[in-house]
């Protein structure tokens, strides 16, 4: 594995909390690895299990999604839906052989700005160890 | 291996419910071009009848057809699987159960076929099959059988997979992938498979590329699982017509032990209750956002 | 007088091929027979039924690039797809052979598709006489035959001992110029089909019976599932579109079948073919009359293939058989 | 042996000109890269050609343009699919690759000396443009000429800046007609088939050639058959899928014949003949 090897990450943030919360990492100059590539998504529910597939097929060393926390959701239930087909998705990955670290959801509310910063930078440092997910 | 007293309660059933005009077409079964493996049968007329038959070479699953079969009321030859997939069919409206007489089949186990060869070996869903009379339907054909049968394991081969590295579990798939011709067989003869327009076919935007290679096949098995979580019966029927041996059930049957883990939910039981994925409970975690 | 070579001398004889050639050849994979690339002459099979893909995949495969297309700051160039090995392709039987005969008279004819010429062109076929053919097969109905080598390079027939050898072509002859060969007095054993089918009237008693309600009733049993025309011999539907990637983008063309909804629905919406009874008399009226009254010949070798593989037992044996008296019954009325 | 070019690479091609006819169909002037293939590239009106846009696919379009004006090579199309959609977002100086020219023609030899009637509904006037162009510049060689267009509405008529010069061709008439008309629109507000029977032509030593929707020819042959047409003098041209256009991927076929090979031009006499009939 190279040295300087630096994952590639597709962020799906929910437009409300999340990717406020990105921004809010951000206006406080809080910084975050520049691995991830964010994608906003109005609600964690619009997060189709095709996206996630697709990221995978297409090379993304791990994928990352934040929604609101339960109970917040701008949509009053988006995120409680969206929570089962993650926990699935998340299975099936797994039985593929991509490992559960490469798959990360997580909460993240508008003013946890520097909770995203720490989940992204742990994030990226755990999927540098794993190396690229397609060898070779 | 017929038994004639099934049979014959069939083709009466069929004759009369196509006499009386309840029905205008039964979905079937008829012995096939090789002399002993069933094949599907759509009887129109009542002299007609004497083509049904019914064995442990039955393994089709009908209620596939049900969706080209709306404009008229028809019956249909269950098992006790296929019997689950139309409470899928009807929860998710698909049919109207009206349209639909269901002559139920008391079932021990179907064998694994394949053209011009007759097998003895139960195919292996049937091992752990522990619903042998079916949870719906209009006349029941066969007796009562034991239920009280201890609750399946999960399949050993399933388990199996779920113990290996991630190296050998990309190891193996890629292997399985790598045969897909995108035939869509899988996809034709799944009861769940309805949609008019499948993701794999949408161009804008492109899902799935048109290459024939192992990412994309990857891409379209793993999503037409995932489609399937929750709303799969265990049918096994993808995995019998795929041409090139991928064991796609092992997808499958992989989704449905996460599904009853999580949700503790089983498809097909009732029509009444709701599909997992259109539903949800507040304060489950699910491992997930933590 | 036949050549014939032992066991021994021609697996040596296709290792020594192997060193500037690449030997596709039968093999066992996950318990199913399949042509593969062989690196070694103890991979082989010798001993199969029909593989579940016929040798098509070889020259027209599932999915291949036409060309090459880059686009780099502005510019746009093309670059034709090379194929720069030589292959032998081992092991074909006289159906899959007949299959090959048949695809040249679509991609051979004017104008060329030059990427399944250059295929055909670098590839020896060494056929093997089939000593057991399948319930399923009736090549003697299609006109070949299980020991066939009217469309082959070279063909094997297996006796005791070793293979009675047939230098067919030039292209042959000049491959088994390096192979040990000796004379023996044994001859080509005769093989049939064990299926025979009376095909000769069939073209035109498919001519009266389009509107039948016959084919309705069978294609209530399809699922439009696209098996039987990817493990076809001869058919040779195919789509075209683009596959791009950061670097490059490719002109792909992949499978297709007549039986799949989309097939001939156009930008806009507009299927000529929407029902699933009309997209399955084009596959039995393509293969029996439309591709006999353009090329003279079925398009269909009798390899069997659809017939063991269709999940439904659509069963092209069964409408050849029935398609005269169809013909019959409509006289009759008329 | 004699290398054959691969048929399936395009004629690499430069966007000249963009304009648009309608809300949704564009006029592409196209110029092939290499003179020496641009010179030979030789067409008749009714033929095809497969136009690339590189990056997401190819798909047949009818050659718009007469090849004898010299202009260049022009293709009308409708934003309806991915590849059209990929074309429109095209502007001049793209590159974009020709396939091409494809399958059979008009017989404008056989046309000569009679009165000609072009029946176009939409993006059907498409293949009939160079028909047109060709009788409006070789006008003694032809008899009357008659021109039915129509759309959806007055917005939809495409080749709108061409209705005059047709119209003051010698022995030409022109019909404009509109599914539905605005408060501008002064013509006809009928459909084609009604039109026809309006305007009631003679089908004495007359060809009729019909572009457009299947449900608008559909009904105009049963029209055109009422006032006396016989099959062999009404033409149309078939328009099925198709992805080769050298007879080899099969979508266009239709009982023996390949639309792109053995068409796309058919008189209803011939098509009468298919056994499938779409």
């Amino acid at each position: 594995m190279p040295v300087d090897f630096q994952p590639k990450i597709i962020g799906f943030l929910c437009n409300w909390c999340s990717y406020a919360g990105a921004d809010m990492a951000g206006t406080s100059r809080i910084t975050y690895p520049s691995n991830i590539r964010i994608i906003r998504v109005p609600c964690s529910g619009r997060i189709d299990p095709l996206f996630i597939a697709k990221c995978f097929t297409e090379g993304a060393d791990g994928v990352f999604i934040a929604g609101c926390h339960p109970g917040d959701c701008h949509y009053i239930e988006g995120n409680y839906y969206a929570r089962r087909r993650f926990a699935l998705m998340g299975d099936l990955i797994e039985y593929l052989g991509i490992e559960k670290e490469r798959y990360q959801v997580r909460w993240v509310s508008a003013s946890e700005g520097k909770k995203f910063s720490q989940i992204i930078s742990a994030f990226t440092d755990k999927l540098a160890a794993l190396g690229p997910r397609i060898k070779g | 291996m017929m038994d004639k007293n099934i049979v014959k309660q069939i083709r009466d059933k069929a004759k009369e419910l196509l006499s009386n005009g309840t029905i205008k077409c039964v979905l079937g079964y008829e012995t096939g071009t090789d002399g002993m493996n069933a094949r599907p049968a759509f009887i129109y007329e009542p002299e007609d009848v004497d083509r049904l038959i019914f064995d442990n070479t039955c393994t089709h699953n009908l209620s596939t057809y049900l969706r080209d079969k709306r404009e008229n009321p028809v019956a249909i030859v269950v098992k006790p699987c296929d019997a689950r997939a139309i409470n899928v069919l009807l929860g998710e409206r698909q049919i109207e159960r009206e349209k639909v007489f269901i002559i139920g089949i008391v079932c021990q186990e179907v064998v694994q076929v394949s053209w011009g060869e007759l097998s003895h070996d139960a195919q292996m869903r049937c091992k752990i099959c522990n619903q042998h009379t079916p949870v719906i339907y209009d006349f029941l054909i066969g007796g009562p059988v034991d239920e009280s049968a201890p609750k399946a394991e999960p399949p050993a081969n399933v388990t199996a997979m779920e113990g290996k590295s991630s190296g050998d579990k990309v190891d193996f798939w890629s292997g399985q992938f790598s045969k897909c011709v995108r035939c869509y067989a899988c996809r034709a003869v799944c009861m769940g498979c309805y949609c008019t327009v499948c993701f794999v076919d949408m161009l804008d935007p492109e899902w799935v590329g048109i290459k024939i290679a192992t990412p994309e096949n990857q891409m379209w098995n793993t999503i037409r699982a995932f489609h399937l979580s929750g709303r799969c019966i265990g049918c096994g029927e993808c995995a019998r017509v795929c041409p090139v041996n991928i064991p796609l059930d092992l997808l499958n049957m992989k989704m449905e032990k996460e599904v009853g883990e999580h949700f503790e939910f089983v498809s097909g039981l009732s029509s009444e209750e709701p599909a997992p994925l259109a539903s949800f409970l507040k304060d489950e975690s699910l491992g997930i956002g933590e | 007088m036949n050549k014939i070579t032992s066991k021994k001398d021609l697996a040596s004889w296709l290792d020594g091929l192997m060193k500037d050639k690449v030997l596709i050849a039968p093999a066992f994979v996950d318990n199913q027979s399949v042509f593969k690339h062989v690196a070694n002459v103890a991979e082989i099979t010798f001993d199969f039924k029909n593989t579940a893909l016929s040798v098509k995949e070889w020259f027209f495969p599932a999915t291949e690039p036409l060309f090459t297309i880059h686009q780099k700051d502005g510019d746009t160039t093309l670059e034709p797809i090379d194929i720069e090995n030589e292959f032998v392709l081992f092991g074909i039987r006289p159906c899959d052979a007949k299959g090959l005969k048949l695809l040249d008279k679509v991609f051979l004819g004017a104008p060329t598709d030059t990427v399944y010429a250059e295929r055909r062109d670098k590839t020896t076929l060494v056929g093997l006489s089939c000593l057991e053919p399948s319930p399923q097969c009736f090549c003697n109905s299609m006109g070949t035959a299980p020991n066939n080598a009217d469309d082959v390079d070279i063909m094997l027939t297996e006796v005791v001992d070793g293979y009675i050898v047939e230098a067919v072509t030039d292209k042959g002859k000049a491959l088994l110029s390096v192979a040990k060969l000796s004379n023996s007095k044994l001859s080509v054993p005769k093989i049939k089909c064990p299926t025979e089918l009376q095909v000769k009237n069939v073209p035109e008693a498919m001519k009266s019976c389009f509107e039948d309600d016959y084919w309705a009733r069978i294609a209530d049993r399809c699922i439009h599932c696209n098996i039987c025309a990817y493990v076809c011999p001869v058919c040779h539907c195919f789509d075209i579109r683009d596959y791009p990637t950061s670097e490059k983008t490719e002109r792909i063309r992949c499978w297709d079948s007549c039986q799949s909804p989309g097939f001939t629905c156009a930008a806009g919406g507009h299927t000529p073919r929407p029902t699933k009874a009309s997209r399955l008399r084009q596959r039995f009226y393509h293969k029996l009359l439309y591709f006999p009254e353009r090329f003279e010949d079925f398009q269909c070798t009798g390899c069997g293939r659809c017939v063991a593989l269709c999940p439904v037992n659509i069963d092209i044996r069964e409408i050849i058989t029935d398609v005269p008296k169809l013909g019959e019954k409509s006289a009759t009325k008329a | 042996m004699q290398q054959k070019p691969n048929p399936f690479i395009p004629y690499m091609s430069t966007i000249k000109s963009v304009a648009d006819l309608t809300s949704d169909v564009k006029l592409f002037n196209v110029e092939l890269d290499d003179p020496t293939v641009s010179d030979g590239f030789n067409y008749h009106p009714g033929q095809f050609a497969f136009l690339s846009a590189y990056g997401i696919g190819e798909a047949p379009f009818c050659l718009t343009s007469a090849a004898h004006r010299k202009a260049g090579i022009e293709f009308a199309i409708r934003a309806v699919g991915t590849v059209t959609n990929a074309l429109h977002e095209l502007e001049e100086g793209a590159k974009v690759g020709i396939r091409g020219p494809f399958g059979n023609s008009f017989p404008m030899e056989d046309y000569k000396g009679k009165d000609i009637i072009i029946i176009g509904g939409g993006i059907g006037m498409a293949p009939l443009h160079p028909v047109i162009n060709t009788i409006v510049d070789h006008r003694a060689d032809y008899g009357n000429l008659l021109i039915i267009n129509g759309a959806r509405s007055p917005q939809d008529l495409v080749f709108a800046d061409e209705f005059d010069v047709w119209a003051k061709a010698s022995k030409a008439n022109v019909e404009l007609t509109v599914d539905r008309g605005d408060d501008d629109w002064k013509g006809r507000v009928a459909l084609i088939p009604d039109v026809v029977v309006d305007l009631n032509p003679s089908p004495k030593n007359t060809m009729a050639i019909i572009c457009g929707p299947p449900i608008m020819i559909h009904f105009t042959l049963i029209k055109l058959k009422d006032l006396g047409f016989a099959n062999d003098q009404i033409v149309t041209t078939l328009e099925n899928k198709m992805k080769c256009g050298l007879g080899k991927c099969g979508r266009c076929n239709i009982g023996d014949k390949y639309i792109c090979v053995d068409g796309p031009v058919f008189t209803f006499e011939q098509i009468s003949h298919f056994i499938e009939q779409f």
